[in-house]
């Protein structure tokens, strides 16, 4: 499936990309965790257990056992701190 | 309801007056100013600049204003985030409620306040004299918002 | 800090804006505007009069403001009440609390808000359409104080 | 010893008046509420045991069995209604 996965705060800055087109062969939110986590570097760092960061799918923040659905918007971000 | 997220100020006393305008029925308004302090986790901040998640934000605030609703006998919720860059001083969020009685405006507003911090993706960076840092979120903050929750 | 009672209706954006002028220091205000309802116990209610015993009041509120100073780490608090013949719609009461932290802000403000409907003495009488009556205490304005003791 | 009594809301309403001077030979807000029962109709009704109000002598709420001193400004009136 294709996903378009956007990434804010400091992921957006360590990962230098706000936004990516992926061809993704997995099912769930963890799988694609753990397919950026393989690039390394600081997808490696940032994404590794433990570390804190949100998914949110098509707009809704998604525990990481979530399936994701063909097309979906799928956002990285860390823990908010609006307010 | 009202529910804005922008970069421009907002005036507390003009929201207000809003929601009570030709009303007769509103016995409290309960509301909330955040503003940019000039001291954060030890180091002067001279600026911060708030990023969000465009779409994402307003949908987190609408059902956060419906949770709300469902909670209490609320008649009227406006609720104004910016984004962008500001300075210490500035207003960064007004929440405000409006409520036949005192109890459910303080409560609604507080449990609005609590869950913003944690559900709606805003996320502050400051400059200091040390660099820019993104603040870090606080286990308070979760704290704050876990007490909502009905067992 | 600022403590008021007058027959003037009060501006709720310029009081927080004379809080937060020229600081930086300040993260949060809440703040709780009463109104006077159409409604009351069953009732219509056309206008109310407060009455107030001059001195006392003053000195009430201002005991009020001390508590809470004590209580909590704040910077300003701003409490006004009004007097006199107020229609359905007016505002009746203001506070406002200033602090480094949203937290204590609220807390502050809503302890205020409930010693003052049990300690500051101020009377409401109602004109109905079955006649003029003295609004009668609640119990439950009572249970909201109380459950600011500390045992 | 004398006393400035001064009653409001409903109370003053009830009794007619909203301040009187008062030679009074008792010792706490007990006697002088017990002093003023005496008067008969409003006066017995509004005081009697088990209503709600309240004493404040020189402008602090005081328990029953408080002393007066000599010049007070005594209050009685009704639970606050305010806010």
């Amino acid at each position: 499936m294709t996903l378009r996965i956007i990434y804010f705060a400091r992921l957006r800055e360590r990962f230098g990309m706000a936004e990516e087109s992926l061809d993704f062969a997995g099912v769930t939110a963890a799988d694609l965790v753990a397919a950026l986590q393989v690039r390394g570097g600081a997808w490696a760092e940032e994404l590794a257990a433990g570390r804190a960061f949100r998914v949110a799918v098509n707009q809704d923040i998604v525990a990481l056992d979530a399936a994701l659905p063909d097309g979906a918007e799928v956002a990285i971000f860390p823990p908010v701190t609006g307010g | 309801m009202k529910i804005v997220v922008q970069s421009e100020p907002f005036d507390l006393g003009a929201e207000v007056d809003a929601m009570r305008a030709g009303r007769t029925d509103i016995g409290a308004i309960a509301s909330f100013v955040g503003l940019a302090r000039d001291m954060n986790a030890g180091s002067g901040v001279a600026a911060m600049t708030l990023e969000h998640y465009p779409g994402m934000t307003e949908k987190a605030l609408a059902r956060l204003v419906d949770d709300a609703n469902a909670r209490w006998a609320l008649l009227d919720i406006t609720v104004i985030h910016r984004i962008g860059r500001l300075l210490p001083g500035d207003p960064i969020v007004l929440v405000a409620v409006a409520s036949p009685h005192r109890g459910e405006a303080f409560a609604a507003c507080e449990f609005i306040k609590d869950f913003l911090k944690t559900q709606a993706p805003f996320w502050k960076k400051e400059e200091t004299p040390e660099g820019t840092r993104w603040v870090e979120a606080r286990a308070s903050d979760d704290a704050a918002a876990a007490r909502w929750s009905r067992d």
